[in-house]
């Protein structure tokens, strides 16, 4: 085996109140990629800030081609050939695609003239090579999410450099991009670079990667070893200690339940046409759909955060008129858990109490408008505990938990809210396994005990264990409804047949 | 004399106007033997500046003031309140509205020097001429002053007041406004009154850029541009005040009411609008031939209000 | 194509700008007589200068307070070096800028790396600034200013054109290209867009802030040595009322307070409005007691023009894309 | 395998390991108002010992005075910063009120009591004008109120054509020259209430939480049921009736109310309305506040102004000196956190 292209030892990092890396030790050898996995908050974010310089290491030592290797900017890890795809979307709204693509290389030339066609003909290249269906002078904030993430890769990418870190860079990706995504990972593997991969999907981590490093709690529960011979269910049990349980949830008929949201002929103002579909008392009705199909708006548009512009929506069989989403969570006891928790789920720089409170304050307080602290707390408190929300305290602020965390918090505000409606938009979007499995477990008990859900995901496997019925959207208007007899292949194929028919008919 | 006065001469904030306090201050406590006669200047012109200003200068020790109301009526109530510590007050270039307990105001008759300039205007227009009106901030209420004892020449003499610019006190504006007007409406007016320091000198610069003598003006106060425009013949003449005379004549009144004199209770004051307590200080108006000696001039009114200053006013027993 | 250019920053404030030269021309003929444009184009030149200098500071999505107190030190030094130690006008002004210039670059400088807010650092430095002024002048006007920059405060170049354009018009170009064409200025933007992305880009965010801050100065320095020229005496009070007037124009001209968007182009409009406004004021002979009410009824409008044409756009746009 | 197994046997807990727990006192200790009493000790023991005259019953009353009008201009700035916007029209608004409960005082001949009412409401008004436009024009609160400051001061020029109303009830008056116990001022006392309520406000109401909520991230806050635009209307109704208080406080100072108290079109106020909250910590861009924050900010920078007026710096430069401690200010505070933090103190 060849010497390893980068190393670190006894990397220690401590955060106010978290040990979050505690003596972490990685070695990357060329030609590789590399896992990092872990629970949610398990450090791995944390160990590729200091690998690029974000974060100074309270201890340990790093080392490229045996050199001491001590970044202490950014800047300074590029130029000695790492570079990364953060988790959080790092982009300059106002700025191109391609600008953003290259911004890196803008800083170096300071006083040189920038070459826009030239800058855009490159930009297009990589668009081509991860096909991202847009223009390359189109600004970022225009993109959606999934488009926002493909362009953070190509940023990364076009700087060519012999190691890479990834992390969760699928997270708002659907299967057809990531595998576009691998096409282009495998061949820089074959080019001799040092990839370093972190995701929750563990099928993915199978597919490609061939080593891998595990961390819990901040220290290594495995370091740099070889997957072969590692199956799915050794993974787990270094990631969260025992073994994987997958649920096999009998099928439900609620066909004799109440309908609690009667959605008729709606159309909005995003271009939605001929919506119609009924969420019974106690459902878990899924929508399924690729990224950009519409769900996201129509979800808005029925809690009144998106403007209806005909149809109705009967409520326990009323008509209802939702102007705002205080009047859809207060009026009509509906919630929405959004996709998007950096920019509408959560309030970054609040504490999780604050935040996860944020559905109950007016439910709590007393005649005067006055409410505590502690009445807060033990409303939120159960359903952290239950989320198993990893945190020293409840006030620390949201922004500095790991993400899984944070999608943790998303969630719960919404199941302290009580609500007889919830629509949850991708739930488990970097969520780790354990917690994933608590959040189905969790809308399960949720619709045993009356709530109805609207669940959003595009991850089919989610989709299949949870959902009773899934009804499926393109285009912005409903194809089909699937019954969901939980079994994978076929309701899976099923789906993409009502997806797929729909475009061949659509292209004749 | 008495060494333990510490006079404080306060102005409303940082201005060319004040200089001469600085000056006079120092004379009269050198030829009086006054412990101190200082000048004091507020860093920006906000009253509420002022204000912490003189409470500082009582924790000082200054048992004197002579101050520039930076409000005519928003500044009594400090007044007051520097007055019950004993020391005599007085308003200095500008007046406190009556009740006040200033013991008198020293200074110029806004209104008066306003209605005077426009007289002099007059002279040298022909009847039924039309004359703009350049002024300082609306807030202060010697402003109203000034445009109502404008208005009210102008009607007596016949003539008109076409247009009233005022909030101009800083260079930028006046420099856009005043230019702006004459841009577009220099043909129709036959003379300029400005009756603040800042429009006055830009409004001068601005006559002598378009070169037109024919528009006659008379400003205020003795800003070089100012002057120097007269002596070109660009600017007809200048209302000139006495900042000089009232910072010496002021020191010199508050030191000989601190050593036991006290005002006459049948002085002879003036009234003008703001109080019934004021002693005019000196205004006059400076054409081309006087501006060479107008400070000559200010000193033999000075010297003249001096002169009688303690029979007229003070018994002094 | 056509839709690109509608959509430019610029546009709404170019609209709003010509709508008013339109409006009040037809009323007053006289407003665009040769003698007003240029009285008009030299109160642009100058204020242009002073929000172009806010401009870049709101680019990194800061705020410069001293913009107006290093305007006016700037101004007395060009005046006070010429009166005092009789130096050409040339190197004076040059002096001057280089005080302006290393008044900004210490605003960058403690910016950048105490990470003390620019509100707070510029508050502080426009008090020193100022207090320089104020010691050096004790609020004295220098008044010997040599007849060469009177006249280039006044003259005209050719037409109704004042010379006082040129510095102006080179430095909109110069930002513009800096801003728009050069990788240094879109780093300036950049960092305004998103700092911690541009720092995770590695982009020097502090060297951009210094830098921004430096230009920053530079212009204030520049415009109040203009300033000094067209009113002919070094007044200590310049720059006192330039703070609204310097935010103003760069956000009636489209630019974005959180920062990582300006508009050169909007940023110039949005001056033409505040100069169009102020001549209408004593140009419609408004009464002095309400000329503050139609100020501000008339800087409404100017805002709400633009944004009305932005609401068209975005309703447009949602429309077509259903 | 088995290494497996032996992994499977650390650490299976749920809780995390912990580094170094904050308790109360030590996040205290860190903290912006710990910070600011540390400054204005530190302040008052150089002054005081430059010029003992600072610590006299006369200036510490009048210090108390102005402070706590510059304190109440900064909590009627501070209220809607919370929502990520700013109120230049502070200051109009506030001389608005103030000559409204002039007018009802002297013209009306109403009782001190419902005057101040009026005037409040007005200035609540006010600020609620401003509120509505900006939710309803969708432009930047700076522009809005840029352009009310203007509409508010030039109407209440144009009504009251510049002229100052003087008849202020005698009771009213002397609420501004009162002394308790030789050193305190009563509108010391008035500021510190609103100032509890205020804190009261946003630490245990509804109303405060969503305000908070809103103006840290209006999306997310509408998102979770939050009428935004509702908490942005009330802010700046709420600015404004703070923003009458402190012109209120003016006129039983000066016994009277008159149009140039905040300068020309209130532009005097900006400075100690910014002021007071950036220093004690309230966030630029909303959604984070700190009520003792403000309160000690704005008391700190009267200080330094006072205590330099004492020194008797040379008077041109004095400005210099009060920028250059303001500096130095928030560089000490920069230095003792760095410190703390550096030494792992806390
Ligand atoms: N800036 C910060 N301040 C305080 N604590 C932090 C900060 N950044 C991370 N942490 C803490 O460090 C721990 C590790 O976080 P990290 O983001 O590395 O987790 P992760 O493994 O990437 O998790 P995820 O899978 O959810 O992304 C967490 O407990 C987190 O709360
Ligand atoms: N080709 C496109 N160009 C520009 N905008 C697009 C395009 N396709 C979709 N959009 C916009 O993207 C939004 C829909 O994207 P979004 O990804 O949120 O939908 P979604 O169905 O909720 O998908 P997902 O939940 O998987 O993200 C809509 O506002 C739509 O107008
Ligand atoms: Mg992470
Ligand atoms: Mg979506």
């Amino acid at each position: 085996m060849s010497n390893p292209v980068f190393e670190a030892t006894d990397v220690t990092k401590v955060f106010p109140g978290v040990l979050a890396l505690d003596k972490v030790g990685l070695s990357l050898s060329p030609g590789s990629i590399h896992a990092l996995l872990g629970e949610n908050g398990a450090g791995k974010s944390t160990l590729i800030k200091i690998m690029t310089g974000v974060h100074r290491p309270d201890g340990g030592l790093m080392s490229l081609d045996g050199k001491p290797f001590s970044p202490h900017t950014p800047r300074d890890a590029i130029s000695s050939g790492v570079g990364v795809v953060h988790q959080e979307r790092n982009l300059i709204p106002q700025f191109s695609i391609a600008e953003n693509i290259f911004l890196e290389r803008l800083s170096t030339t300071p006083f040189k003239k920038i070459d826009y066609p030239n800058l855009y003909a490159e930009a297009q290249k990589w668009l081509d090579l991860l096909e991202i269906d847009a223009r390359p002078e189109t600004q970022v904030d225009k993109l959606n999410v999934a488009r926002m993430q493909l362009v953070e890769i190509a940023k990364a990418l076009s700087l060519d450099t012999r190691i890479l870190l990834l992390d969760e860079p699928t997270a708002s990706l659907t299967q057809h991009e990531t595998e576009t995504l691998f096409g282009i990972l495998n061949r820089l593997r074959q080019d001799g670079a040092s990839l370093v991969f972190v995701s929750h999907k563990l099928e993915e981590v199978q597919e490609i990667c061939d080593r891998v490093t595990v961390l819990r709690d901040g220290h290594n529960a495995c370091e740099s070893r070889s997957l072969t011979g590692l199956d799915r269910q050794d993974i787990v049990r270094l990631m969260i200690g025992r073994s994987e349980q997958i649920p096999q949830w009998s099928q439900r008929d609620n066909s004799g339940h109440n309908v609690a949201l009667d959605v008729q002929n709606v159309a909005t103002q995003d271009g939605h046409r001929n919506i119609s579909f009924q969420l019974r008392k106690g459902e878990v009705l899924g929508l399924y759909g690729l990224v950009g199909s519409g769900r996201t708006e129509l979800a808005k548009a029925l809690i009144g955060a998106g403007k209806v512009t005909s149809g109705d929506i009967l409520i326990n069989g009323e008509k209802a008129s939702i102007s705002s989403v205080a009047d859809a969570l207060h009026n009509y006891s509906i919630g929405y858990v959004s996709e998007d928790r950096k920019g509408e789920g959560l309030i970054l720089i609040h504490s999780i109490l604050e935040n996860a409170g944020i559905t109950v304050w007016k439910r709590l307080m007393n005649a005067i408008g006055l409410v505590t602290d502690g009445k807060v707390e033990s409303a939120v408190d159960p359903v952290l505990k239950k989320l198993e929300v990893r945190t020293p305290s409840l006030r620390q602020i949201v922004g500095n938990l790991s993400g899984g965390n944070q999608q943790k918090v998303s969630v719960a505000k919404w199941l302290a809210a009580n609500v007889k409606i919830l629509i949850v938009d991708e739930p488990t979007v970097g969520v780790d396994i354990k917690t994933k499995a608590y959040v189905h477990e969790l809308i399960r008990e949720l619709s045993d005990a009356g709530t109805s859900i609207l669940l959003i995901t595009s991850d089919m496997p989610e989709m299949v264990t949870v959902a009773d019925l899934i009804l499926v959207m393109d285009e912005f208007e409903l194809r089909g409804e699937i019954v969901n007899d939980r079994n994978y292949d076929a309701v899976s194929e099923r789906i993409m047949h009502h997806i797929h028919g729909s475009t061949e008919e659509a292209a004749e | 004399a008495d060494s333990s006065t510490r006079v404080a001469l306060v102005p409303g904030g940082p201005h060319p106007y004040f200089a001469a306090w600085e000056l006079a201050g120092k004379d009269a406590a050198k030829d009086f033997g006054l412990g101190a006669a200082d000048y004091k200047v507020p860093q920006k012109w906000e009253l509420s500046l002022q204000n912490q200003m003189l409470e500082s200068l009582v924790t000082q020790g200054y048992n004197a003031f002579l101050v520039f109301p930076g409000d005519p009526v928003g500044t009594v109530a400090i007044a007051d309140e520097l007055a019950a510590t004993g020391a005599p007050v007085m308003a200095l270039a500008g007046c406190l509205k009556d009740p006040s307990q200033a013991v008198f105001c020293m200074g110029t008759d806004t209104g008066n020097s306003a209605y005077l300039g426009t007289q002099e205007l007059l002279k040298v227009l022909p009847k039924g001429a039309k004359i703009a009106h350049f002024t300082g901030f609306l807030v202060d209420p010697n402003t109203q002053l000034r445009i109502d004892a404008v208005e009210k020449a102008a009607s007596e003499g016949g003539a008109e007041v076409v247009q009233v610019i005022a909030d101009i006190d800083a260079p930028e504006p006046a420099e856009e406004k005043i230019n702006a007007y004459l841009a577009a409406h220099a043909d129709d007016v036959d003379g300029i009154i400005t009756t603040a320091w800042v429009p006055a000198v830009v409004a001068s610069n601005a006559l002598r850029k378009i070169g037109d003598k024919r528009i006659k003006m008379v400003g205020i106060d003795h800003d070089e541009v100012v002057l120097g425009a007269i002596k070109d013949g660009y600017v007809h003449g200048t209302m000139l005040q006495n900042p000089y005379g009232q910072g010496y004549l002021g020191s010199y009144a508050a030191d000989r009411l601190r050593s036991g004199c006290t005002v006459k209770d049948d002085a002879p004051f003036k009234s003008i609008a703001l109080t019934d307590k004021f002693i005019d200080s000196g205004t006059v108006f400076a054409g081309a031939d006087a501006v060479d000696n107008y400070v000559s001039s200010m000193q033999n009114i000075t010297k003249e209000i001096f002169d009688g200053f303690e029979d007229t006013y003070l018994n002094c027993g | 194509m056509k839709r690109e250019f509608l959509k430019q920053d610029w546009f709404g404030p170019f609209i709003v700008t010509l709508l008013a030269i339109v409006i009040v021309g037809a009323l007053k003929p006289s407003f665009l007589s040769p003698f007003n444009i240029q009285i008009l184009l030299l109160a642009i030149s100058v204020n242009a200068l002073v929000a172009f200098s806010q401009m870049v500071i709101i680019a990194i999505g800061q705020m410069n307070l001293s913009v107006g107190a290093i305007g006016g030190l700037a101004a007395i030094s060009f005046a006070g070096m010429m009166e005092i130690w009789g130096l050409p006008w040339p190197l004076a002004a040059v002096l001057s800028l280089g005080i302006g210039l290393f008044a900004g670059l210490t605003n960058g400088l403690l910016c950048a790396y105490t990470g003390i807010s620019a509100f707070v650092i510029t508050l502080a430095t426009l008090s020193v600034f100022k207090g320089i002024n104020l010691g050096i002048t004790e609020a004295q006007p220098f008044y010997d200013v040599p007849e060469v920059v009177k006249w280039l405060g006044n003259a005209t170049m050719v037409g109704p054109i004042p010379w006082l354009v040129v510095p102006f018009a080179l430095s909109a170009i110069a930002l513009w290209y800096l801003l728009f064409r050069l990788p240094l200025g879109r780093s300036v933007l950049a960092v305004g867009g998103n700092t911690h992305a541009a720092e995770l880009s590695g982009i020097s965010v502090p060297w951009i802030v210094v830098f921004a801050h430096s230009v920053s100065g530079l212009l204030a320095a520049l415009a109040g040595i203009m300033l000094v020229a067209r009113l002919q005496l070094g007044q200590p009070s310049i720059g006192d009322d330039w703070l609204i007037l310097s935010f103003a124009a760069p956000i009636i001209g489209g630019a974005i307070l959180t920062g990582g968007r300006v508009s050169v182009g909007g940023t110039c409009c949005g001056v033409a409005i505040v100069a169009i406004i102020t001549q209408v004021l004593v140009l419609f002979n408004i009464d002095p007691f309400l000329v503050q009410v139609v100020l501000g009824g008339l800087i409404l409008w100017a805002v709400s023009v633009n944004r009305i044409r932005e609401v068209r756009e975005q309703r447009k746009a949602a429309a077509g894309a259903s | 395998m088995s290494q497996i197994e032996n992994e499977n046997k650390t650490g299976s807990s749920a809780i995390p390991k912990q580094g170094r727990r904050f308790d109360p006192i030590q996040r205290f200790l860190l903290s912006n108002e710990f910070g600011l009493i540390v400054l204005i000790v530190v302040f008052a023991i150089i002054f005081s010992t430059v010029s003992p005259m600072f610590l006299s019953k006369f200036s510490l009353y009048a210090l108390g005075r102005t402070s706590a009008v510059n304190i109440m201009i900064g909590f009627s700035m501070m209220i809607v910063i919370v929502t990520g916007g700013l109120n230049l029209a502070v200051g109009a608004i506030g001389v608005c009120a103030a000559m409204a409960g002039g007018w009802l005082m002297q013209a009306v001949g109403l009782h001190w009591l419902p005057a101040l009412m009026g005037g409040l409401a007005i200035g609540g008004l006010l600020g609620a004008v401003n509120g509505v436009l900006i939710v309803r024009s969708g432009l930047h609160s700076f522009v809005i109120t840029l352009a009310t400051m203007s509409i508010m001061f030039g109407v209440m020029i144009f009504l009251t054509q510049a002229e100052s109303y003087r008849e202020i009830s005698p009771a009213f008056t002397a609420f501004g020259r009162m002394k308790l116990w030789g050193v305190i001022p009563p509108m010391l006392l008035v500021t510190i209430g609103i100032g509890i309520l205020l804190w009261v406000l946003f630490v245990y109401s509804s109303l405060g939480r969503q305000i908070l909520a809103a103006g840290a991230s209006p999306a997310a806050a509408e998102l979770s049921g939050i009428h935004v635009d509702r908490m942005i209307v009330w802010c700046h109704g709420l600015s404004g009736v703070l923003a009458g208080v402190a012109g209120f406080m003016l006129v039983s100072r000066t016994g009277a109310a008159i149009p140039s108290m905040a300068g020309q079109l209130g532009q005097d106020w900006l400075l100690p309305a910014f002021l007071a909250p950036v220093l004690g910590g309230t966030l630029l861009t909303g959604g984070r506040v700190s009520v003792l924050g403000t309160l000690l900010g704005g008391f700190l920078v009267t200080m330094l102004t006072s205590g330099l007026l004492l020194m008797q710096v040379g008077a041109f430069w004095m400005q210099t000196y009060l920028g250059l401690l303001l500096l130095l200010a928030v560089l000490l505070d920069l230095a003792r956190r760095s410190y703390l933090s550096r030494n792992k103190l806390v």
